[in-house]
């Protein structure tokens, strides 16, 4: 398991770089101009340019560029650690703002995930169990829905139902928990429910078939036959090969998902990472959409690193190999 | 049906005859498909909605010029769309579907939207079942060190924040008109189309190389190597002719994902350009007069869902009928 | 030996309903099994040996199937008792192991907790009891340093220990009646030996009565006191092993024997059954081998011939008179060793 | 009990005759077990075949029998250049093929056919019955009417040639083995590699292939190389045989003479553990093997099977105890008796009954 773990690590300090040097190359290779244009205001005198190019290293060769990037995240730069560089808007270091959206993004993401499980999880779990009845077709022409609808559609669908016509939803916007635990609640049920609702089908959907292709195998056959109850063969042996693999996908969409949130930020007016990564856009603020699109890729290989670990646990044939 | 049934040697089927040597009587992998999607009305009406939906892009213009007498970005009639305050009217007998903002006829506006939302995804989806092929059968059939770095790169791109990444570049190739790369990458249909291929490809490509590898360890292949038949030849008459259903079907189904990747890209103000009609705009404008003007939302967003249900439900028919072992 | 009556299985019929059509899987099984006894249940993929089997512990996908007859089982029908009393039945007194030792144990448990689970299932017992009684088990059934490989899980056993742990799991409640569905089949010929030789020291000292399925003749005239030959799910001929072996009756059962090559003699040419088995979909009309039968006659396509003893001295299904029997059979006796010397 | 010496080193043992088709010497292939993610260092390796030599004469049918595992479907492999040998020479026609380009193999290809042994993989499901019989022409551009050819072929084979244009999937098992056959025929081959080709087969129709190959080699004076676990197909097809264990091979002899007289405990076990449907004699002389085969990734020291030998056992008069030279020494395979090889320091005796021996 220690080796295991050894490996997966040196295979994701790769793919850390991998993603900087991508990252890096999209934002101050790919573009035209000159970033430090963008930063030394409306109209730049070359003195100012000059200065600010100074200022920020961006006189220096590309390579070197990148690797004081690199270096910064890792180590720190002078406003600690970890170096993620400073708003050419804001004019002060993208960390602080960074966290504090980042943590608003969160309470959306943990809030979306427990309930996309949930319901997610026992709709399939059902559904494999009642396979072609009603409610197995409801629930699959439901989920089915779920997957082709695009998280804007349906949020803006959710907002005009249930602000505009019905009043049950405060509307857009954010309150912090500390202020008021309640709002907080009433504004977050929406959005959590829109976020939820494609993953939520997304889950049905592969733990019925999941569950379904368990139950043909063999083993299952061995649990009827030495005398286990019905409930035992399903919820132990079934649930156990069938809900396994789910861990893996959850992790890899639960990291993703700082990428995801982005539009239902945008559309129930959230102040997270996303709508930070769209203003920051909009203001051609690139140390601001460079240091968000890392983090969020650092995010995704810690929690690729996590769910290895977790799923050798989970599975022995991983752990023994 | 049971592993039980499987052992009885259905595949055997006919009359008995004193031969072994005698014909059994069988369909062509074709007619099997054919009979079985036939019986999948589900998947016959999602394939019905997107011939309409496609014939309605196709005549697009003609729909809006003989039909409805009106362009997409035509205001000429805004003043009678618009009240008082500037506020577009809902849907009446002349615009079905009522106006947008500026008073533009917001049926024409959908059905051009089909045009730029089918376009896209479809191109995009074409180049990345391309690239995904080659990637793809390149890595499961050669193996080795291309295998570990084409894997690589699928992984690593899989596991990338993409509406992030998709956001930068589009940030990054619009800030002026000469594009980026030194203008080999100009903003507009194109610019969405590439960012849109670049991440889906490896779904694609990871679908054929798991697909490769199997087949690469069929007898046949040794077969093939045992006549002395060079790798292309393996590639292209044994293996790529069993690629084909799994390309199908995953095409048909990363199709819908495309067109919420356009509509979200417009939906952020990132993906075609202004004057272009797409659904994703056309959402996004509406989501500020969500209270005054809810038609604006609720036309395009139909449209939208039933087009990607509608490549959903073909797409899982397709997985049904040419791959019946697949889920169900 | 005592003659006690432990397994009676009457008229089943096994009938899917699919797409394509019905399966008529098991056609009209009947047999008996006595305490002590092994049966031999025989024929090739198809032939509804399995289907039988699983059956009788309802142990197949029964949703789209049509199941009639009777499994009296110690004098309870299996097909009519309720879902509890069958599963006190499972595991309990009637057992089963399976063809693939590879799939049939849950590749995420440990293979000690899996046994102890059979024990669980039917009796109150404290953890260190169980334990102590898997181990012992494992150990009764050949796995060396049985406490250690408690903990191991199926992927860290070898296809033979797989299916001995399969065995155990089988045996923790002394079973009446063991059911072995093509134990062997997976294994090799040098751990086959193994396991059948287990399954035999086993029988006698349990005492139970083992139904063994297989395709292979030599692994039944190896271990069976009573043969079952089945052919497009009906039994074709049901006797001792000896009369079954040295005085077949069935045309049928005559091809199998003839077509298999001996390890012990060299050079004779085979005499293959032409044709292929049936679609149990659409099986021939009056008797199921008529077309593949060459002694076939006038009845064979339009009369289902029924299995009984027609005074060859054990039952079979077949139109044809005893004499013609015993004459055809010498005559390609006679025939087959001709060539051979 | 005496030591039988080897008389010949095993490099000139069975695996040198004047005039064979097929002579293999000393051939070994091993499969690195890698690890690593990205940069993969080999940690182990199986030794999927060791060291092995035999010669295949114009005309006959040499049986390799053995265990799950024991190499004999590597050794067909490497023989037919679907593998790189690691080590080893294969003469064909006494022409060394060992390190030929496929550009060079491509005329011998020919010359050596295969078949296989699942019928459902051996065959392309997306291809016409006339395609994949067809294909050997169209590798070797060879002119002339190829659909009569197939035809013709077919018909051979015992296929309806109307079913040209038919799918795969529209035949039995047995019919698809035949279509194996076909195109394993159609390039008029010298030798043909059989792998397990009846092994997936019921037996009624095992017999009809069975025979059908033994028509197809009268008729075009085939040589086979036939690859089984079935002692009793090996035996019923074979002229002379070869025995396997964990990739060494451990006695080649004619096929009678092994089966009555098989000199290496391996062999005595591996033929007393068939059961055996004819059986005459009631009394059961099996000889049962304690444990499993080893993996060949951590194969024994010394000869491979001593772990399990019960001669061994009679040898060392212990139980647990073998003699050094079984644990420590490879044996050669030496000529035991006239034409008569094994891999063994101490061979069985006529007569000499191993069952159960080293166990009571």
């Amino acid at each position: 398991m220690g080796r295991y773990i050894a490996r997966r690590l040196l295979y994701l300090m790769m793919v850390v770089l991998i993603i900087t040097l991508a990252t890096f190359l999209i934002f101050y290779v790919m573009p035209p101009g000159d970033p430090a244009v963008a930063f030394a205001g409306k109209t730049p005198t070359p003195e100012v340019i000059e200065q600010v190019k100074i200022q920020f290293g961006l006189d220096k060769p590309i390579h070197v560029q990148y690797l004081t990037f690199v270096r910064n995240i890792f180590l720190g730069d002078e406003y600690g650690w970890p170096g993620l560089g400073f708003s050419f808007d804001t004019r002060s270091p993208v960390k602080e703002e960074l966290f504090t959206r980042a943590a608003v993004t969160m309470q959306l993401g943990f809030g979306a995930a427990v309930l996309w499980l949930l319901v997610g999880i026992s709709v399939g779990i059902v559904s494999a169990l009642r396979r072609r009845t009603m409610v197995d077709r409801a629930a699959m022409g439901f989920a089915l829905f779920g997957v082709s609808a695009p998280v804007f559609a349906v949020g803006l669908f959710a907002l005009f139902v249930f602000w505009q016509q019905l009043d049950w939803s405060p509307g857009t916007g954010y309150v912090p928990i500390r202020e008021d635990p309640g709002e907080w609640l009433a504004h977050m049920i929406l959005p959590w429910a829109v976020l939820a609702l494609q993953y939520a089908a997304f889950y049905a959907r592969m733990v019925r078939g999941n569950l379904l292709e368990t139950l043909g195998e063999d083993y299952i056959r061995t649990a009827r036959a030495k005398g286990l109850s019905e409930r035992k063969v399903i919820g132990k042996h079934g649930l156990r090969s069938s809900l396994t693999p789910v861990v893996t996908i959850f992790g890899l969409d639960f990291s993703l998902l700082l990428g995801g949130a982005v539009l239902t930020e945008s559309v129930f007016n959230i102040p997270g990472l996303g709508q930070l990564v769209i203003s920051a856009v909009n203001r051609s603020d690139i140390p601001v959409v460079l240091a968000v699109t890392v983090v969020a890729a650092l995010f995704v290989t810690f929690m690729s690193l996590v769910v290895d670990v977790i799923y050798g646990f989970l599975d022995p044939r991983v752990r023994l190999s | 049906m049971s592993q039980a049934i499987e052992d009885f040697g259905l595949p055997v089927q006919g009359p008995i005859s004193g031969q072994d040597t005698e014909q059994v009587e069988g369909r062509t992998p074709r007619q099997l498909f054919w009979l079985r999607f036939r019986q999948d009305k589900v998947a016959f009406v999602g394939l019905a909605v997107i011939l309409l939906l496609t014939l309605t892009a196709i005549f697009a213009p003609v729909i809006a010029d003989k039909v409805a007498h009106r362009g997409p970005n035509d205001q000429t009639l805004a003043r009678e769309m618009t009240d008082e305050f500037g506020l577009p009217k809902g849907p009446n007998e002349t615009y079905i579907f009522g106006a947008d903002k500026a008073g533009r006829d917001l049926f024409v506006r959908v059905i051009y939207g089909a045009r730029t939302s089918l376009l896209v995804a479809i191109v995009a989806t074409g180049i990345s079942v391309v690239i995904g092929v080659t990637l793809g059968m390149i890595a499961g059939f050669i193996g080795g060190k291309i295998d570990t770095i084409i894997s690589r790169l699928i992984d690593v791109i899989l596991s990338l924040p993409l509406l992030l990444f998709a956001i930068g570049i589009a940030a990054a190739c619009s800030t002026s008109k000469e594009g980026c790369l030194g203008g080999r990458i100009k903003p507009g249909l194109g610019l969405v189309v590439f960012i849109i291929a670049a991440f889906s490809w490896p779904y694609i490509a990871r679908i054929v190389r798991g697909n490769t590898l199997s087949i690469r360890e069929k007898e046949f292949i040794e077969a093939s190597r045992s006549l002395g038949a060079r790798n292309s030849r393996i590639m292209f008459r044994e293996v790529l002719p069993n690629l084909v259903a799994p390309i199908i079907i995953y095409a048909t189904l990363i199709i819908p994902n495309n067109i919420i990747f356009e509509a979200a890209l417009s939906f952020l103000g990132l993906g075609v350009p202004q004057k272009t009609p797409s659904w994703g705009r056309m959402l996004s404008d509406a989501s500020r007069l969500l209270e005054v003007a809810p038609w604006m939302m609720i036309f395009p967003a139909l449209f939208l869902v039933l087009t990607t249900l509608a490549f959903n439900l073909l797409g899982d028919g397709l997985r049904d009928a040419l791959d019946p072992r697949a889920g169900r | 030996m005592t003659q006690e009556r432990l397994l009676e299985v009457k008229d089943l019929k096994v009938h899917f309903n699919t797409p394509d059509g019905i399966v008529r899987a098991v056609d009209g099984v009947s047999f008996k099994l006595d305490r002590g006894e092994t049966l031999g249940i025989v024929g090739e993929s198809g032939s509804g040996k399995s289907v039988t089997c699983l059956t009788s512990l309802r142990l197949t996908n029964l949703e789209s199937a049509d199941v009639s007859g009777e499994v009296i089982f110690k004098g309870r029908d299996l097909l009519k008792i309720t879902k509890e009393e069958l599963r006190q039945v499972r595991g309990k007194e009637l057992s089963m192991i399976f063809q693939d030792p590879f799939a049939c144990l849950h590749p995420l448990y440990k293979v000690g907790d899996q046994i102890a689970e059979a024990i669980f299932a039917h009796e109150d017992c404290s953890k260190q009891a169980a334990k102590k009684r898997v181990v012992d088990l494992l150990g009764a059934v050949g796995i060396p340093r049985p406490d250690s490989r408690y903990n191991d899980y199926p992927h860290q056993f070898s296809g033979g220990m797989r299916q001995r742990a399969m065995i155990a799991m089988a045996l923790v409640h002394n079973p009446d009646v063991l059911i072995a569905d093509e134990p062997t089949t997976a294994l090799d010929v040098t751990v086959q030996a193994q396991i059948l030789d287990l399954i035999e020291r086993l029988k006698t000292d349990f005492n139970v009565g083992v139904i063994l399925i297989t395709h292979d003749l030599g692994v039944v005239a190896d271990v069976a006191q009573t043969v079952m030959v089945m052919y497009a799910g009906r039994p074709v001929e049901i006797g001792t092993k000896d009369r079954v072996f040295s005085q077949p009756l069935h045309p049928y059962t005559w091809g199998l024997l003839e077509s298999i090559p001996h390890v012990d003699q060299k050079g004779t040419r085979l005499v293959p059954i032409q044709g292929m088995p049936p679609s149990l979909i659409r099986v021939p009309p009056g008797c199921p081998f008529h077309p593949r039968c060459p002694h076939r006659f006038e009845p064979c396509d339009k009369d289902v011939p029924e299995l009984y003893d027609r005074g060859g001295g054990h039952p079979d299904a077949c139109h044809l008179s005893i004499e013609d029997k015993k004459r055809l059979w010498n005559e390609r006796e006679r025939r087959r060793r001709k060539v051979a010397s | 009990m005496s030591q039988i010496a080897p008389t010949e080193p095993a490099s000139s043992g069975p695996g040198r005759r004047d005039g064979a088709l097929i002579e293999v010497r000393n051939l070994s292939k091993h499969f690195p077990v890698t690890e690593g993610i990205i940069f993969r260092k080999e940690v182990a390796r199986v030794q999927a075949v060791a060291d092995v030599s035999f010669t295949l004469m114009p005309g006959e049918t040499l049986g390799l029998v053995g265990e799950s595992g024991c190499g004999k479907s590597t050794t067909a492999r490497l023989i037919t250049k679907l593998l790189p040998a690691s080590s080893g020479q294969i003469f064909f026609e006494g022409r060394d093929i060992t390190k030929l380009s496929r550009r060079d193999m491509l005329p011998l290809r020919r010359e050596i056919q295969m078949i296989f042994q699942d019928p459902y993989s051996s065959v392309n499901p997306k291809q016409t019955v006339g395609q994949i019989i067809g294909a050997p022409f169209d590798i070797h551009k060879i002119p002339g009417d190829q659909k009569k050819q197939v035809r013709e072929l077919m018909d051979r084979v015992g296929l309806n040639p109307e079913h040209y244009n038919r799918y795969p999937h529209e035949f039995s098992g047995g019919q698809r083995q035949r279509i194996g056959v076909a195109r394993a025929l159609a390039l008029r081959p010298k030798v043909i590699i059989c792998d397990e080709p009846v092994s997936a087969l019921d037996v009624s129709i095992q017999a009809q292939i069975l025979n059908l190959l033994e028509d197809l080699q009268d008729e075009f004076k085939l040589t086979y190389l036939f690859i089984s676990h079935d002692l009793g197909v090996v035996r019923h097809i074979s002229d002379r045989i070869a025995v396997m264990y964990l990739g060494h091979v451990v006695e080649v002899a004619q096929a009678d003479e092994l089966y009555e007289d098989p000199k290496h405990p391996y062999t005595a076990a591996l033929l007393s553990a068939v059961p055996k449907a004819y059986s005459d004699t009631d009394a059961r002389e099996r000889v049962v093997l304690t444990g499993d085969v080893p993996s060949p990734m951590d194969p024994p020291s010394g000869c491979p099977f001593h772990p399990r030998c019960p001669k061994a056992r009679i040898v060392a008069g212990s139980k647990d105890k073998v003699p050094d030279n079984c644990r420590d020494v490879m044996p050669p395979l030496g000529e035991v008796a006239s034409n008569h090889y094994a891999a063994c320091w101490y061979p069985v005796d006529v007569g000499e009954k191993l069952h159960r021996a080293a166990h009571a």
